[in-house]
């Protein structure tokens, strides 16, 4: 099974790089989202997949679970990781159209202000 | 030898700071008068040295010193032997003087106080410099020299030409001064050394080292910028920006002494080698050369010094190099020579530039009328500096000529080159000294009549004692000029060269230097024309190289950081993922090594049916040239995660999942409600693919790490844990959200911490913009 | 007191989802829906009157029944080799005439396969149904009319 | 969203999806669920209430500003993490008061404090885009 | 029902003392303060005081933590009570808790500096939440010994940073955050990367538990990749060539507080995690990679501060002064010896001081309506001696040279490249600060000698004597002052601090205390020695 | 006995809804335009899904799961409809035409044409 | 009972591989699309397939506590559209003309 998610991380992170070296912004938002789905399957699969029919909850007078559960730390990590990763694509996506907005335009080549382009010589004197 | 801290010397190495700190409040109040106080600084330095001199003349060392940085083996620690003690003299006794002409010369400027606080700080670097032992605060008051006369040359900073010498000097004496720090750090490592005495003991280890070219050239590269040797000669003259005074201090006993001292200083134990021997004179006599043909060229009087002073500076170097005994001795005559007349010289400049309101020396002449007092400090000056009797300069070049007259080789080519430069300098000295005063009184700016005490004590005084060093040579030789030579050797050495010359070689060149000098001098203006005219002809010249090599290195710089930094978002993500394919997949193959073939479990079809419907949404994603397509297909591929969570066992996950892709699903429909958007994405061809190769590449390597990393046998403890103590103690069956409340709730807090900033600044960025906007529509309007 | 039906609606709500009828848990339960209304408070208006359980009972089935029978109709269209329908928009005119009736009665007939609301025109007399079959608009008019509408007047009346 | 339809069901819906989020939250350390969980689910609640009645209406609704709920969250779950300095033990470790409260099984403690205050930091904030999104455009 | 169940086997049972809290002051007050702030955010005049208030109590703690570390060496707090490595552990040992200290004071200072620079839409919109926030980030990144807490706090300081750089949503603020934004995302998720792959291969996330599984697991798992994704993720947050382009992009852009807090504290962050991650536990891995680490190191130095010389804005081109200055800290790790290390940290704590003041003064200038434009500035040395005194200080510290803070750290990496042999190291730190200094020199020149070029009138400035600005820059000058004139208490510090990442043993026997009490060696005379010292 | 008529009530509720749903997935396919396609995709969809939670609520013997199997229901019939209204009435007014082999409009006859789309809230 | 309990597998077997293809066939929808909406449409049914589909991994599983993910889906999973619904209300015209236009080029083939 890991080698299977494994391969699915591959594919997620690969289109999650490509949507990124993408021009436009929304892509590379998209790209995000994307990556951020690859590294929780990441991490998930890290945490390996041995068992993966029984969740981790301990039964109803139980005090602790009966057999093997999935392993949970790896599911809090994601689940936190999830929770960050979506705050910032919120923010990232708020920032792009505000950017969209002051700059009228998502193509980030024509997204100069910061770094104008042919940016004047300093001074040569002194 | 004095080991222990001597809390008097210690304070007489941070007493100019301390004034320099005073002097704008005491200028404030005393105005130019404060010199007079000022002066006891350096006075009281030079006594508290001068209490020094019999310990050293028996052939002592006085050392001392506290711990600095005792964890690096550094010590805040001085070595006075023949040679710094010499040196240290020199600084505070002209020094006295400086002062007091400073208080003179900058009398009612604005900013005297300030000045003072520079020069009181520049002494200090250079005291400092001297007696220092440790390599590191050798190294420390070497750069603290650089930026005081940084501070110095670029005083006048309202024109151009200061503000250029200035920086030209400091990246100059800089780029020496991290030379010199490599150098001695590389010393450090060779001899184990950690300072001068140190080094001083170790004896051959240096020159027999591997590293010895290296440490030596590093050593050179910081004594030669220091000194203004060829090519690096030319801040020097440029540093004439700076007021006379500075000029007279630097130029004398100062600064670009530093360079011949630290050479000196090295000569036991890098010099006798053939590097050393070549070097040295090489590049000393090149130097001398051109200091002295340029300094012809000149008609600023204290262009012309300058250029005598490169000139001067490198006889010393020439002198030092050559290294055999008598050539040490000419030039520790010549280095106190050069600072009695070279002090005295440039401050009769500045004087005569100060009464007469200019330095030109073509517009100046029959002065000797009006400052009787500072033409015969002059004369004595140009005496000593042309090397004639009664002066120290005498001594100093009948030593030179007396070294080099009795070699024969390529000695020959280097008495050659004395006699020239000597010469030279000798036709210049006297152009300095004469011309202004002597012929026809000659209509300058302002009217000139003799300066107040303050200008004229100093160069009378220094012209003076260039007489009382020589009539009392004997004394001079076995107070100063021996201890000197002994410790610039690494030998006893005992200096006896007197005013009553032997009759020989040495007389016979001193002879001839004179006679050509006359010539020279007769014909300075010929002689000025044609160098001009040949310089003109060349057209480049170091100081013009280095503005463009400024100027090309911004250029260069602007141009590369074009390149570099070209403002495009794609480029640097671009970039980016170069690395991270690059630093995935190179290690993973060759240093980690690859995982083995996995084996593929038999999966229920519909789990293949979701890993096919995130891999189709990741498709449509990628390939669809419509934004709102690709957007729905991301909450497919969202919604296939969930899927995949929910069937590995981890419903909170997909929980979790689904509202975070529903939610951002909404967000971003939300936010394309607000732009207007139509265009399409299209990348060409050719980058196209080439981001399909790097993303392809990125996703390969992270595969294969995951491959690798799921074969490594699993330490599930953690788990364990939490699952026996879930219920047991933390009172919860749901073990994933126990951990996240409880056993890793600091993540967790960390996490809310986020997702409440993520609020505020979204916040913030969709309302100021509200406010702001209607400023701008309401200032349009 | 209609707000105190709902507000009972969402403590069964609550104990359902809870799934643990003890008095505490319905107590507490009421006490969020009292709180959840509260939040709402502004968009709730008057509802109508209480105590028509058994009418919302029938209206409740006989939505279920035209739900798995009109689900069957949709199948038999969608399952068809050549799909045959005559779609189109019709107008409906409406008789109930509260903000609340008005969407039951909108939610009832787009789950009912073969209609989908579409619309409700500005002064809310008319709703507007896009159906799969349109051949016939009168027929289904007559039909929502003695069905669900006449069942929501009835309910909450 | 200016159709009668909506706008009547729409608060309903609300009001149902913020009771459920509370049950998701308070039932979280036993079940699936828990205080981010819930509070993206409340989230959803004020949205679609927004987006249905009006962001003035969540306003009202939420007497104070969602961020300053948000910051009341972060708040209380620091503070829950420091309430263990008076009892002698290392930062956010949990304290338990007796069990049983509203028929579910639901301890009072410092971990449900901290649930609490991560529900309301998510539904603070994610409510706070939300709305800053819905908001009636100026340009 | 209930079996026993022996709590002793999961906690910790013996109550702590209040001195163990300190280690939690730098994460839960700032958090507490924040989200305080935030509370009344409506209320401006509040925010400065509150904030100030905040990290003065931060500072004071982790001068407390300080001298504890001093005193005891590491010593370490599991949250939770939780036997590590089960709970997430606070450490607190010289290199964090010195970094630590340094960034609150920074952070101090930026606090009281923006009460001028921050107007009062800017702290409605939580221009204080987010500075404490940022801190708290700070804190938790220096002290965290548990590798997926550090990921925890880089997001919460880099979502604070991400607040701060919009503040304002000016268009040049708004593309400048894009590009800041996106590359942080993609470093901070190739740090999460590595992180799950650590998991994945060691079961474990705390760093003394990884530091001492290390060996075993080195055999199986593939740590080389995982030090150099550690590497790339973290040389990016830290600005590395060719990953820095985010910085040069983005810091000029916002307040000028903003920057300074940023340029101060933001790169070191990096840094400190690639310290921490690559000398403690990955050590025979940066051995391998030692030489790329080198070349990315002078690479570094060299763009960046070629990169200075090409722009003629003040800001941004102190934004590559801060790059640059990273090809020097990484230096260190690329030679990792104890010396190496040691000027690393110390050029850290330097860095921090001095690009924080320099981010100051060039507020201080532009409110002294000078331009940012070097084609335009001029006259403040006339108008404002002791601002340009300052400033020279400043320029000589930022150059390496006495009598600032700049020299020692930078002596003490040529030295270590020396030692090593690695002659073209040194020869980088070297050339990259001469050109540090015409850079530098060539701004005081063209900034404050020079008079205000023919034309350009004086900018608008707000009322008012710079006499906080000032005050603020007399702050940051006491260190940078203090480190240059006598570096010794600061350089026993960081002589500790690469102690211990070169021997992390006192790091994990705070963690797991037991490990200390396996007799493998004749510990006790080593120890009694050690106390005798 | 009775458990096995539950059992194979249960398992006869699942192909039911399982089968709707994949009719309603053809008919999302097959139909012509988007407004068929929507009764597909909010009626048969639904039933299919409910039906499954119903079979659900019948399977399991914890009555707190059968109450919130069956909330889920009626939280799917409470949304579904809404979200299917919503999106025709916006797919209208933006004007995605129905099939050209629609046979009535009775929307586009109406006095008052719809708001334009700008002032929505 | 025994005989129940086979049926029960191959029930939920077979619903497993209708909700299946119920995925594959909703996900044609939202690729093919054409128009926005269509899209819109398929993700709503997505979210209601996968309700179902979830249920169906219960009683698989017996983990009843998939129910709860499943009404929170019932209960959110709608809220997607009606932000697409609010985005096409106000951006959708644009749309709208474009597919209109695109159609009349190609020629209408439904
Ligand atoms: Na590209
Ligand atoms: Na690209």
């Amino acid at each position: 099974m890991e080698a299977i998610l494994a391969v699915l991380v591959g594919i997620f992170f690969a289109v999650s790089a490509y949507l990124l070296m993408s021009k436009h912004l929304i892509r590379i938002l998209l790209g995000a989202v994307v990556l951020s789905n690859a590294v929780n399957l990441l991490i998930f699969t890290a945490g390996r997949l041995t068992v993966r029919d029984v969740p981790p909850f301990i039964p109803l007078g139980m005090l602790s679970p009966e057999g093997a559960t999935s392993n949970p730390l790896p599911q809090a990590l994601v689940l936190t990781a999830i929770v960050i990763a979506f705050s910032i694509f919120a923010f990232l996506l708020v920032l792009a159209y505000r950017a969209y907005q002051e700059l009228d335009t998502d193509y980030t080549d024509d997204m100069r202000l910061a770094e104008p382009e042919g940016d004047d010589l300093p001074p040569l004197r002194y | 030898m004095s080991t222990s801290g001597d809390s008097l010397t210690f304070l007489a190495l941070i007493l100019p700071f301390l004034g320099a700190a005073i002097a704008p409040f005491l200028t404030r109040a005393l105005g130019h008068n404060a010199a007079w106080v000022l002066a006891l600084i350096p006075l009281y330095l030079f006594f508290h040295f001068a209490g020094f001199v019999p310990e050293v003349a028996a052939g002592g060392v006085v050392a001392g010193g506290y711990p600095w940085i005792p964890s690096f083996g550094v010590d805040f620690s001085w070595y006075l032997d023949g040679l710094s003690l010499t040196f240290a003299l020199l600084i505070t006794g002209i020094g006295t003087f400086i002062v007091l002409y400073a208080g003179g010369y900058l009398k009612g400027h604005h900013h005297q106080g300030r000045f003072f606080s520079f020069i009181l700080m520049f002494m200090g670097a250079m005291q400092g410099l001297v007696a220092a032992d440790s390599f590191l605060m050798l190294f420390v008051f070497w750069e603290l020299t650089s930026i005081t006369s940084f501070l110095l040359i670029g005083f006048d900073h309202s024109r151009e030409a200061s503000r250029r010498a200035a920086i030209q000097a400091l990246v100059v004496t800089g780029l020496g001064g991290l030379a010199l720090l490599a150098g001695l750090l590389v010393i450090w490592n060779i001899t184990g050394a950690t300072s001068l005495s140190e080094l001083l003991a170790t004896g051959d280890a240096l020159r027999g080292s591997g590293l010895y070219l290296p440490a030596l050239l590093l050593v050179l590269g910081g004594a030669f910028t220091k000194s203004a040797q060829f090519p690096f000669h030319f801040w020097l003259p440029n540093a004439m920006e700076a007021p006379t005074p500075v000029s007279a201090y630097l130029h004398s006993a100062t600064m670009v002494k530093a360079g011949v001292y630290l050479l000196m200083r090295m000569n036991p134990v890098m010099g006798e080698t053939v590097y050393w021997e070549t070097i040295l004179p090489i590049f000393g006599g090149v130097t001398l050369l051109v200091g002295a043909l340029l300094a012809v060229r000149q008609t600023d009087l204290k262009l012309m010094l300058a250029y005598t002073t490169v000139a001067s500076l490198g006889l010393l170097v020439m002198m030092t190099g050559l290294g055999f005994e008598h050539a040490i001795e000419a030039a520790v005559l010549y280095l106190i020579a050069h600072s009695l007349f070279k002090g005295a010289m440039f401050m009769v400049a500045g004087l005569i530039d100060h009464e007469a309101g200019t330095r030109d020396v073509t517009k100046l002449g029959g002065l000797r009328k009006a400052m009787p007092i500072t033409f015969a400090a002059a004369l004595l000056a140009a005496i000593s500096m042309g090397g004639l009797p009664p002066m120290f300069g005498f001594l100093a070049k009948e030593e030179i000529y007396y070294a080099l007259g009795f070699e024969g080789g390529w000695m020959t080519l280097f008495t050659l080159v004395a006699l020239l430069g000597n010469a030279l300098m000798f036709a210049v000295g006297f152009a300095v000294a004469l011309k202004p005063f002597l012929g026809p009184e000659v209509e300058t700016p302002k009217h000139a009549h003799e300066g107040p005490v303050l200008l004229w004590l100093g160069p009378l005084f220094l012209a003076l004692t260039g007489i009382a060093a020589a009539l009392l040579s004997s004394q001079t030789h076995a107070l100063f000029s021996s201890p000197m030579a002994s410790a610039v050797a690494g030998e006893p050495t005992t200096v006896t060269i007197g005013l009553i010359p032997g009759i020989g070689m040495a007389l016979l060149l001193s002879v001839i230097t004179v006679i050509l000098g006359i010539v020279i001098y007769r014909g300075l203006g010929f002689t000025r024309d044609r160098i001009a005219g040949t310089l003109a002809a060349i057209g480049w010249g170091p100081d013009r190289g280095f503005d463009q090599a400024i100027s090309g290195i911004i250029r260069l710089a602007v141009a590369v950081t074009r390149v570099i930094q070209n403002g495009r978002l794609d480029t640097y993500v671009t970039i980016t993922f170069v690395a991270i394919a690059a630093g995935l997949l190179i290690p993973i193959i060759f240093l980690d090594g690859l995982p083995s073939w996995p084996t593929i479990p038999m999966l229920p079809f519909y789990e293949w049916v979701i890993i096919a419907i995130a891999v189709i949404g990741l498709g449509v994603v990628v390939l669809t040239a419509d934004r709102l397509t690709a957007i729905v297909s991301i909450g497919i591929q969202g919604f296939a995660v969930a899927l995949i969570f929910l069937l590995m066992g981890a419903p909170d996950l997909a929980f979790t999942q689904f509202m975070v892709e529903t939610l951002s699903v909404v967000i971003l429909a939300l936010v394309m409600t607000r732009l207007k958007l139509t265009q399409s994405d299209h990348r060409p061809l050719g980058e196209k693919a080439l981001d399909i190769s790097i993303a392809g590449l990125c996703g390969v390597g992270i595969t294969l790490v995951l491959l690798s990393v799921t074969q490594v046998p699993f330490d599930p403890t953690l788990s364990e844990f939490f699952a026996t103590y879930s219920y047991a103690i933390a009172h919860g069956r749901n073990i994933v959200n126990v951990i996240l409340v409880d056993f890793r709730a600091m993540d967790t807090l960390g996490e809310i911490a986020v997702v409440m900033v993520a609020g505020l600044a979204i916040l913030a960025l969709v309302r100021i913009r509200v406010k702001r906007t209607k400023e701008t529509t309401e200032a349009r309007r | 007191m209609t707000l105190l039906l709902v507000n009972v609606l969402l403590a069964l709500a609550w104990t359902a989802v809870t799934g643990s009828f003890t008095l505490m848990n319905i107590a507490f339960g009421f006490v969020l829906g009292a709180l959840a209304l509260h939040m709402i408070r502004a968009q709730v208006g008057s509802l109508g009157y209480v105590d028509r359980a058994t009418k919302l009972l029938s209206l409740a089935w006989s939505f279920v029944w035209e739900l798995i029978v009109a689900s069957f109709r949709v199948a038999v269209i969608v399952l068809s080799p050549r799909i045959d329908i005559k779609p189109g928009i019709f107008v409906y005119p409406l008789t109930v005439d509260r903000d609340f009736e008005i969407t039951l009665l909108s939610s009832l007939m787009t789950l009912t396969p073969g209609t989908l609301s579409v619309d409700v025109s500005e002064d809310r007399r008319f709703l507007y149904v896009h159906a799969l079959d349109c051949s016939d608009p009168e027929t289904m008019i007559r039909d929502v009319r003695h069905g669900f509408e006449q069942k929501i007047l009835e309910a909450f009346r | 969203m200016n159709t009668v339809i909506f706008r009547t069901a729409a608060p309903y819906i609300a009001a149902l999806m913020v009771i459920f989020s509370i049950f998701v939250l308070l039932r979280g350390h036993n079940e699936p669920g828990g205080g981010f969980i819930g509070g993206l689910m409340g989230a959803s609640a004020f949205a679609i209430y927004g987006i249905a009645c009006g962001v003035s209406s969540v306003r009202r609704a939420l007497y104070l500003h969602p961020m300053t709920w948000s910051a009341i969250g972060l708040f209380l779950g620091a503070a829950a993490g420091v309430m263990s300095v008076f009892f002698g033990v290392p930062f956010l470790t949990g304290l338990w008061a007796p069990p049983e409260i509203f028929g579910i099984e639901v301890e009072l403690s410092s971990i449900l404090l901290f649930d609490i205050g991560v529900y309301l930091v998510v539904l603070g904030a994610i409510t706070s885009i939300a709305l800053a999104l819905e908001e009636r455009e100026e340009d | 029902m209930d079996s026993y169940v022996d709590i002793s086997e999961a906690m910790v049972v013996e109550p702590i003392s209040l001195v163990d809290w300190l280690i939690v002051v730098p994460v839960a007050v700032p958090l507490l303060f924040g989200a305080l702030l935030l509370v009344f955010r409506k209320a401006p005049q509040t925010q400065a005081i509150g904030a100030v208030i905040g990290l003065s109590l931060v500072f004071a703690a982790e001068i407390g933590l300080l001298m504890r570390v001093l005193a005891e060496g590491p010593f370490s707090l599991t949250m939770g009570g939780w036997l590590p490595p089960f709970g997430i552990s606070l450490v607190a040992d010289a290199l964090g808790v010195t970094l630590a200290l340094t960034a609150t004071l920074v952070a101090l200072v930026c606090a009281l500096y923006g009460v001028r620079d921050i107007d009062a839409s800017g702290r409605r919109y939580g221009f204080y939440t987010f500075l404490m926030l940022l801190m708290a980030g700070v804190g938790g990144a220096f002290l965290t010994g548990d590798v997926f807490n550090l990921y925890v706090w880089f997001e919460v300081f880099l979502i604070s940073a991400f607040g701060l750089i919009v503040l304002g949503s000016e268009a040049r603020q708004l593309d400048g955050a894009v590009k800041y934004a996106v590359l942080n995302l993609i470093a901070t998720t190739l740090f999460l990367i590595g992180t799950g792959l650590i998991y994945g291969s060691f079961g474990t996330l705390s760093m003394a538990d990884i530091a001492r599984k290390a060996p075993e697991v080195r055999e199986v798992a593939p740590l080389a990749t995982i030090a150099v994704i550690y590497f790339i993720a973290f040389g990016m947050k830290a600005a590395a060539f060719p990953l820095h382009f985010w910085l040069p992009a983005s810091y000029h852009t916002p307040r000028i507080v903003v920057a300074a807090l940023f340029g101060g504290i933001l790169t070191k962050i990096g840094v400190y995690a690639l310290l921490r991650t690559l000398m403690m536990l990955f050590p025979p891995e940066r051995d391998m990679i030692s030489d790329l680490i080198g070349w990315v190191a002078v690479a570094t130095m060299m763009f960046g501060v070629i990169g200075a010389l090409a722009q003629s804005d003040i800001r941004r081109l102190l934004g590559w002064i801060v790059v640059s200055g990273i090809g020097v800290m990484l230096a260190g790790l690329a030679l990792g010896s104890q010396t190496g290390l040691s000027g690393t940290v110390l050029y850290a704590i330097h860095s921090m001081l001095v690009m924080t003041a320099l981010y100051i003064l060039a507020g201080v200038m532009r409110g002294l309506g000078s331009s940012y434009n070097l084609h335009e500035a001029g006259g403040l040395y006339r108008s404002h001696p002791a601002l340009a005194a300052i400033a020279l200080i400043l320029v000589l510290a930022a150059a390496g040279l006495p009598p600032a803070s700049g020299l020692w750290p930078k002596v003490y990496l040529v030295k270590a490249s020396l030692d090593e042999g690695v002659w073209w190291l040194a020869l980088g730190i070297l050339a990259s600060g001469l050109l540090t200094t015409l850079a530098l020199g060539r701004v005081f020149a063209l900034a404050f000698w020079r008079s205000r070029p023919e034309g350009v009138a004086a900018l608008e400035a707000p009322v008012g004597q710079p006499v906080a600005g000032y005050a603020l820059l007399g702050i940051l000058l006491i260190p940078i002052l203090g480190i240059g004139l006598y570096p010794e208490p600061v350089i026993q510090l960081t002589d500790m601090a690469a102690q211990g990442l070169l021997e992390p043993s006192g790091f994990i026997e705070a963690v797991f205390p037991e490990e200390a009490a396996v007799p493998d060696v004749p510990a006790g005379e080593v120890e009694t020695e050690e106390v005798a010292e | 006995m009775i458990e096995s008529v539950l059992t194979i009530i249960v398992g006869l509720l699942l192909i039911f809804g399982g089968g709707f749903s994949l009719v309603a997935a053809i008919g999302l396919n097959r139909l012509p335009d988007l407004y068929s396609r929507m009764h597909s995709a909010s009626k048969a969809g639904t039933l299919g899904s409910g039906a499954v939670l119903i079979a659900l609520a019948i399977h399991t013997d914890d009555i707190a799961t059968m109450t919130r199997a069956l909330a889920g229901f009626v939280f799917l019939l409470l949304t579904a409809p809404i979200a299917a209204h919503l999106l025709a009435k916006a797919a209208y007014e933006a004007g995605y035409r129905m099939w050209s082999g629609s046979v009535r409009d009775d929307m586009h006859k109406t006095p008052e044409p719809p708001a334009p789309a700008s002032s929505q809230n | 009972m025994n005989s129940a309990q086979d049926f029960l597998s191959f029930a939920e077997y077979a619903a497993l591989v209708l909700f299946s293809l119920s995925f594959l066939a909703t996900i044609y929808r939202v690729i093919v699309g054409p128009t926005l909406p269509d899209r819109i449409i398929g993700l709503d049914m997505l979210v209601i397939v996968a309700v179902g589909f979830i249920a169906v991994i219960g009683i698989r599983t017996s983990f009843t506590l998939f129910v709860d993910v499943a009404i929170a889906l019932a209960l959110v999973g709608f809220l997607a559209t009606v932000a697409f619904a609010r985005f096409v209300l106000s951006r959708g015209a644009l749309w709208a003309r474009l597919h209109e236009e695109d159609k009349t080029r190609r020629g209408d083939k439904t």
